[in-house]
């Protein structure tokens, strides 16, 4: 059961991976990013992360995307459609990124992952929080830092002159 | 439950796809979601690894919401960028962009 | 102890950081403000550090297990690196002296710095304010003692050596600071040191031996693998580092403990102004009093005493090893050289400066003779009293200042002009018979004085030096006594003849003359001065061994436990001495005669009959004694020429010749000939150009041109092509990586 | 007798076993799942057909007019004389529309609203899937809105739709700050971000124990839903009718539902986060009663927001992206960090309530008193008479 869920699943992020960079009209692209990040939230929900993936389709579809939609109107118009999408080097950079996805095939078949499928703690939210409160409360605080420079650099730079 | 290796597989194939999006697209935003997907697949992969070796911990989830956080900031500051260089140049085609060159 | 208290750990170090910050970003523009926030960052970490240096007497087995706060801090290979302060009973007595004398002086400091007197009109950033004055520069200065405070209080707190170096490099940074806080002075006689340069002396001469002592930290981190003082002085690593040796050229087979402490040493050498590296100290004095007082009498300069008591374990790890002897020799010479040098200063500072370093010598050599305990004791007890007599030394300078403004404006002419230059209020040749003027600073100076010298009994000079001489005396260390008793005699002298030349007899000058010490100010300036006057008497009667005839009985020498428990810990010698008459006598004997030969000696001086001559003419007695040595003593056995010479002048002249070398001897005649050579080419073959190098050289031309046109396709200015390439070159090494067999 | 106490839950259980009994289990679930599934489609049509005929009618009253009265007793099939006015009417897409894009839009914008139904407890345990990232949930759907608003602003190709989508975006996003954070602070008092959790811990209903953050979350959900005053989004004299211009017949329906649903949906948000949803006097013995207070409840919310857009004139976006970022984010923060320091405090949680109440309505004081002044100066500096 799980496996044809995870099928269907990866199936449909990829094609719409695929659409992402294939699509000719931006603002397609992006509605197909956006199929993309839900089929990853619903990843993490199939591996039990609930609370990430909700996260996960907060801030990517209900931000990122948004932002992103935002720009393309914004800049609408540049994209005459019947100019190519592609720069010419894009034969070479599609062979290669075969190449490098076969590499890491390779890389990960010969591995031998170490799995041990434990049960989620049932208090895994609790934890999550603790972690970042407690282990990982530095980063924690570096990464708001970052947020709050990145907001204000937006702003700056975006402001009308 | 789903074998590791069928996680990774896609997580491998989504960051290729994004990179090929990153490197061949001419629109900067094209190029832009092309790393969006590339952080997503990290971000599959890390919590892959999670699940399957480290379930006990939340570290791998930290991680994930510490790469989520950086591709927020990163898709506010790029955005930004492209929209003040659009006002300037009035085009975000990447190929036209080639100020490093010396 | 209740484990509450780790909590408060932190808390000493900090506060006076925060208050550095807080000052130096934003409370600089209003100085009441700037002063407010450091006395009040001092005054509670000197609160926490009293309670927390009490509840460490009372507490059991303390020196076994130092209460620890700490944090994993940085990943040294396999370990982590733990930063974190720790609290045994020796750190609980330096808690009880730092913060303390640190307040004290503080507060001390805002009369100096003439907090609430107005700005001068015509007082420039970095020059001592003109009499009566507020400092310009006053917030920068709390900003730095601030900053000097927490270093301090975290040295005396930390519980590794990484930490404790951070510590020991801010104390010097502030050290450099606060010694250049004057930048703009400058002094007509070019040979005078200016308090920039004096800074800058300081700071190098002091990173000679830190550099030193750092070889030694990593010597003993490579041995060790953790500079953590718990792990260090563990009765395992202690044993590693006493067994395993290295082999240096001259020595042969050397054991390392032996190698490190020595490096170790070094360090202390610097900080603490021991011979050789002493030259900085008395140069220090340019920087304002308080400051002399603080960094380089109370505490700094102690810093590398107390350096060296902590790390006694690895000092003593091999049994009557040479590092043992080598800081005895270095100490107890240093005690003797610098009470010489001591006796025919003239400037009042510097008198004091040159003390400090022969009590420091003591220290040392106290520690060298394993008087672990005595050492301890009278680090303490001459915190207390030095800092008293540069606070007091620094309220007679004011005082004369003061008298001098207004001598000089009685005569009209404005002080701030070109007599401030000639007059040196500094110089106890102007002073005398201050006693009636200044009563409050005469009395305290003359406690802590009497102190330094050991007056018997009742001072707390006398009792810590005397447990060092007895120590000598009974392990049999009868150079060290000898030179340590002979240096006591010339110490009292010298404080004598200080106190008489600065307190007795008549005023040698008008400003002397007009010296008071009323005014508001004073206040701030006297009361810190009766405080450590307190201390510098009452202090030493927590030492008073049990074993004393008479006082023995009443007391129970609290002191000696506190500090033998740590001792017991490390298996150092911690039972009290048998007492023994010899040193007792000798110590009455030098001090008393010292006083009293120091007081027959001066006490007309100035007022017998060459009373015409300016006061800064006047012969001193001791030269008719010692003629030609006089001159050699006060300028300190011309050491800073001879540095001069060997170290300074060298590398000038080192680098002006190499400079030469290049410039004349290599640069030009090559250019000349080649010119030469060049022309006469050229004359021979013009038509040789004309027709084969043009040739030549419009064909490497092109060739150039073809290779830069295939390159410069490389550099699109495209992101995209770079990471194509960064691509490619990923994929390829990942292929590589996987085909080619491992 | 029991059957009767927790009536419905009993009808779920029995209609399971029987099922189960000729089924497979996966087919039951799966069975069950699409049952769930109808409710949830079910309720914003259901609710669009109710309230507007009761919109209608509030209004009308508060306007002094009756409202609707022809068709069927008090006018009550209004609605539905309307949805078959809907479904007749001509299904028009502009030329060089997005197509595709045009047609998801519509069908997007109502899954979403029928979705926020899916973590929403009617009564005890009668919740189709009370996740424990619940009240997250709740959150990220509405980020769906968003995307099928700008969907269809931008494929209907129309500069007053795009306008209309640009601005309910940003209404939307810049509302969503104060939401979530009232929300976090409920879920901090909570402990849980699972629904059914929040209303077992209301005790005492929230909005008394948490006054600012309800006052926050409900204008933030009036934003949301887009209703006066802040239906800007569809201001017919500025932007004929926002984003959804150029769409008629059957796919306007759907954003009309979209839009009552959302309503409804929000006031059953509004109802347990704040008002106890289902918890009344006599749940605790008869379970069965829950649902209808917590229909009760909603209504009564409904109502209210029914009787602000009577009431209150519209105000301009800049007001009203202002009040957003200048009032209720810092109110909600305030009220965040002041609930987060008193539960750290060690006190009874009864007294750690009490503090709630006076720190929120200080809080709500100090806004008010702010915005007191800054209107009063914009007025002096305005030289508008003070009326």
């Amino acid at each position: 059961m799980q496996q044809v869920i995870f099928i269907v699943l990866s199936l449909l992020t990829l094609s719409a991976a695929v659409m992402v960079v294939a699509s000719r009209s931006l603002f397609r692209s992006a509605l197909w990013l956006i199929l993309a990040f839900a089929g990853i939230a619903m990843l993490f929900i199939l591996l039990q992360a609930e609370f990430l993936a909700f996260v996960h389709i907060l801030i990517y579809i209900g931000a990122i995307a948004i932002l992103i939609i935002f720009a393309i109107m914004l800049s609408r118009g540049v994209m005459d459609p019947n100019e190519p999408r592609f720069n010419d080097q894009w034969r070479l950079v599609i062979g290669f990124g075969a190449l490098l996805f076969v590499g890491l095939v390779v890389i990960m078949l010969r591995i031998p992952w170490p799995v041990n499928i434990v049960a989620v703690p049932a208090d895994a939210i609790q934890l999550l929080g603790a972690d970042f409160v407690g282990t990982y409360v530095i980063p924690f605080e570096v990464a708001s830092v970052l947020l709050v420079a990145a907001l204000i650099g937006a702003i700056v730079i975006a402001r009308e002159h | 439950m789903v074998p590791l290796t069928w996680y990774l597989l896609v997580t491998a194939a989504l960051f290729c796809i994004g990179l090929v999006g990153a490197l061949s697209r001419r629109n900067a935003i094209a190029v832009l979601m092309g790393i969006e997907l590339m952080l997503n697949a990290i971000n599959l992969n890390l919590v892959a690894f999670w699940r399957y070796a480290y379930a006990a911990r939340m570290d791998g989830q930290v991680f994930a919401v510490f790469v989520i956080t950086v591709a927020a900031a990163e898709a506010a500051v790029g955005l930004a960028i492209i929209i003040a260089v659009y006002r300037q140049r009035r085009t975000i085609n990447v190929e036209e962009l080639d100020l490093l060159k010396g | 102890m209740s484990e509450s208290l780790v909590n408060l750990l932190w808390v000493p170090p900090v506060l006076p950081f925060l208050a550095f910050v807080a000052i130096v970003l934003w409370a600089y523009r209003s100085k009441k403000l700037s002063v407010g926030l450091a006395i009040g960052a001092i005054t509670i970490s000197w609160l926490i550090g009293w309670l927390l240096a009490f509840a460490s007497f009372r507490a059991e087995g303390l020196a076994e297990d130092p209460l620890r706060i700490f944090r994993d801090w940085l990943p040294t290979g396999s370990t982590w690196h733990a930063f974190g302060f720790a609290l045994d009973p020796l750190t609980g007595l330096m808690l009880f002296m730092v913060p303390f004398v640190c307040l004290l002086i503080f507060i001390y400091s805002v009369g100096y710095m003439g907090i609430g007197k107005p700005q001068g009109a015509h007082d420039e950033r970095g020059m001592p304010a003109e009499a009566g004055h507020v400092d310009p520069l006053v917030s920068r200065f709390f900003a730095y003692i601030s900053l000097f405070a927490c270093g301090m209080v975290g040295f005396v707190m930390a519980d590794n050596l990484i930490l404790a170096l951070v510590f020991w490099e801010i104390m010097g940074l502030c050290s450099y600071l606060l010694i250049g806080f004057w930048f703009a002075r400058s002094y007509p006689d070019p040979n005078k040191i200016t308090p920039k340069e004096a800074g800058l002396k300081a700071f190098l001469t002091t990173r000679i031996g830190d550099t030193i002592m750092l070889a030694g930290f990593i010597f003993l981190f490579i041995q060790i693998g953790s500079l953590s003082y718990s792990e260090i002085f563990s009765p395992a690593s202690l044993e590693k580092l006493a067994t395993t040796t290295a082999n240096l050229p001259l020595l042969g087979p050397t054991p390392w403990a032996t190698i490190i402490a020595i490096l170790i040493f070094f360090g202390a050498i610097g900080k603490s102004a021991q011979f050789p590296l002493h030259v900085w100290l008395p140069d220090a004095m340019e920087g304002p009093t308080p400051v002399s007082a603080l960094i380089h009498a109370a505490t700094m300069v102690s810093a590398g005493v107390y350096l060296i008591i902590r790390t006694y374990p690895l000092m003593t790890a091999v049994e009557h090893g040479p590092a043992l002897m080598f800081i005895s020799i270095i100490g107890a010479f240093t005690a003797l050289f610098a009470a010489t040098i001591a006796l025919a200063q003239n400037d009042i500072k510097k008198v004091l400066a040159y003390s400090t370093i022969s009590q420091l010598g003591f220290m040392f050599a106290a520690l060298g003779i394993g008087a672990y305990i005595a050492a301890t004791f009278h680090l303490l007890m001459h915190s207390f009293f030095k800092a008293l007599l540069f606070l007091g030394s620094g309220s007679v300078i004011h005082g004369m200042e003061h008298g001098h403004h207004e001598t000089a404006h009685a005569d009209g002419v404005s002080a701030h002009g070109d007599i401030t230059q000639d007059f040196d209020p500094q110089d106890m040749r102007n002073m005398g018979g201050l006693f009636r003027r200044m009563p409050k600073t005469a009395w305290t100076f003359l406690l802590g004085g009497l102190s330094l010298a050991g007056f018997p009994i009742i001072t707390a000079g006398f009792w810590s030096k005397d447990e060092i001489l007895a120590d000598a005396w009974v392990n049999e260390h009868r150079i060290v006594f000898f030179v340590l008793v002979i240096a006591a005699l010339l110490t009292a002298f010298y404080t004598a003849r200080q106190i008489v030349m600065t307190f007795f007899g008549k005023p040698r000058t008008p400003a002397a003359a007009h010296a008071n010490e009323h005014g508001s100010i004073f206040w701030w300036m006297t009361i810190p001065l009766m405080v450590l006057a307190f201390f510098a008497v009452v202090g030493g009667w927590v030492g008073i061994p049990t074993t004393f005839p008479v006082l023995g009985q009443f007391s129970s020498n609290p002191f000696h436990h506190i500090v033998g428990s740590m001792a017991e810990v490390y298996g150092f010698e911690s039972e009290e001495l048998p007492f023994s008459l010899m040193p007792l006598m000798a110590s009455l004997l030098v001090s008393l005669g010292g006083l009293f030969l120091g007081w027959l000696a001066y006490r007309n001086y100035g007022t017998d009959k060459n009373y015409a001559l300016s006061p800064t003419a006047r012969p001193d007695p001791l030269q008719r004694l010692l003629r030609g040595l006089y001159p050699v003593l006060q300028n300190s056995y011309y050491f800073d020429e001879l540095y001069d010479r060997l170290f300074v002048q060298p590398t000038k002249r080192l680098s002006y010749w190499l400079y030469r070398f290049d410039d004349q001897l290599v640069i030009d005649p090559i250019v000349d000939d080649v010119g030469k050579v060049g022309l006469y080419l050229s004359e021979a073959s013009r038509w040789f150009d004309t027709h084969v190098v043009d040739a030549a050289v419009n064909g490497v031309g092109t060739v150039t041109e073809l290779f830069g046109n295939a390159v410069r396709t490389l550099q699109t200015g495209r992101v995209q092509n770079y990471l194509l390439i960064a691509l490619v070159t990923l994929s390829v090494l990942l292929g590589a990586f996987l085909l080619l067999p491992k | 007798m029991y059957y009767i106490q927790d009536l419905f839950v009993n009808i779920a259980r029995s209609w399971t076993s029987w099922i189960s009994g000729f089924l497979p289990l996966w087919a039951v679930s799966g069975v069950n799942y699409l049952i769930m599934a109808v409710i949830l489609v079910m309720m914003p049509v259901l609710a669009t057909l109710t309230l507007t005929w009761m919109e209608r009618k509030v209004i009308g009253r508060i306007q002094n007019r009756i409202g609707p009265n022809r068709v069927g007793p008090f006018g009550i099939f209004q609605a539905f004389a309307d949805a078959v006015k809907m479904l007749v009417k001509e299904d028009v897409i502009p030329t060089d529309a997005d197509r595709p894009v045009f047609n998801l839009a519509p069908i997007l914008i109502a899954a979403g609203a029928a979705l926020l139904w899916a973590v929403i407890p009617f009564g005890r345990g009668m919740a189709a899937a009370d996740l424990n990232v619940g009240v997250l949930y709740i959150i990220a759907i509405g980020s769906m809105t968003m995307i099928a608003m700008l969907m269809a602003g931008w494929s209907s190709n129309n500069k007053y739709a795009l306008i209309g989508a640009f601005r309910a975006v940003a209404q939307l996003l810049s509302y969503e700050v104060p939401m979530v954070l009232s929300i976090a602070t409920v879920a901090l008092v909570v402990g849980s971000m699972r629904m059914g959790a929040v209303v077992e811990a209301q005790v005492v209903p929230f909005v008394v124990v948490l006054p600012a953050t309800f006052v926050v979350y409900l204008m933030a959900g009036i934003a949301e839903t887009g209703r006066s005053p802040f239906d800007l989004l569809e201001a017919e004299s500025e932007i004929v009718a926002g984003y959804f211009v150029e769409y008629s017949g059957l796919k306007f329906g759907w954003f009309y539902i979209a839009e009552y649903g959302n309503l409804f949906a929000i006031s059953a948000i509004v109802t347990t986060l704040f008002l106890g949803g289902w918890r009344g006097p006599g749940v605790s013995a008869v379970p069965a009663l829950g649902p209808f207070y917590f229909i009760a409840k909603i209504v009564a919310v409904v109502f209210l927001m029914m009787w602000i857009r009577g009431t209150w004139p519209r105000v301009r976006i800049d007001q009203m992206l202002g009040l957003a970022w200048k009032v209720l984010v810092p109110v909600s923060l305030a009220n965040l960090l002041w609930v987060a320091f008193v539960m750290k405090l060690p006190l009874p949680t009864a007294l750690q309530w009490v503090l709630f109440v006076v720190g929120g309505l200080a809080v709500l004081a100090v806004a008010l008193g702010l915005l007191g002044r800054a209107g009063r100066r914009h007025v002096a500096s305005k030289g508008m008479v003070q009326t």
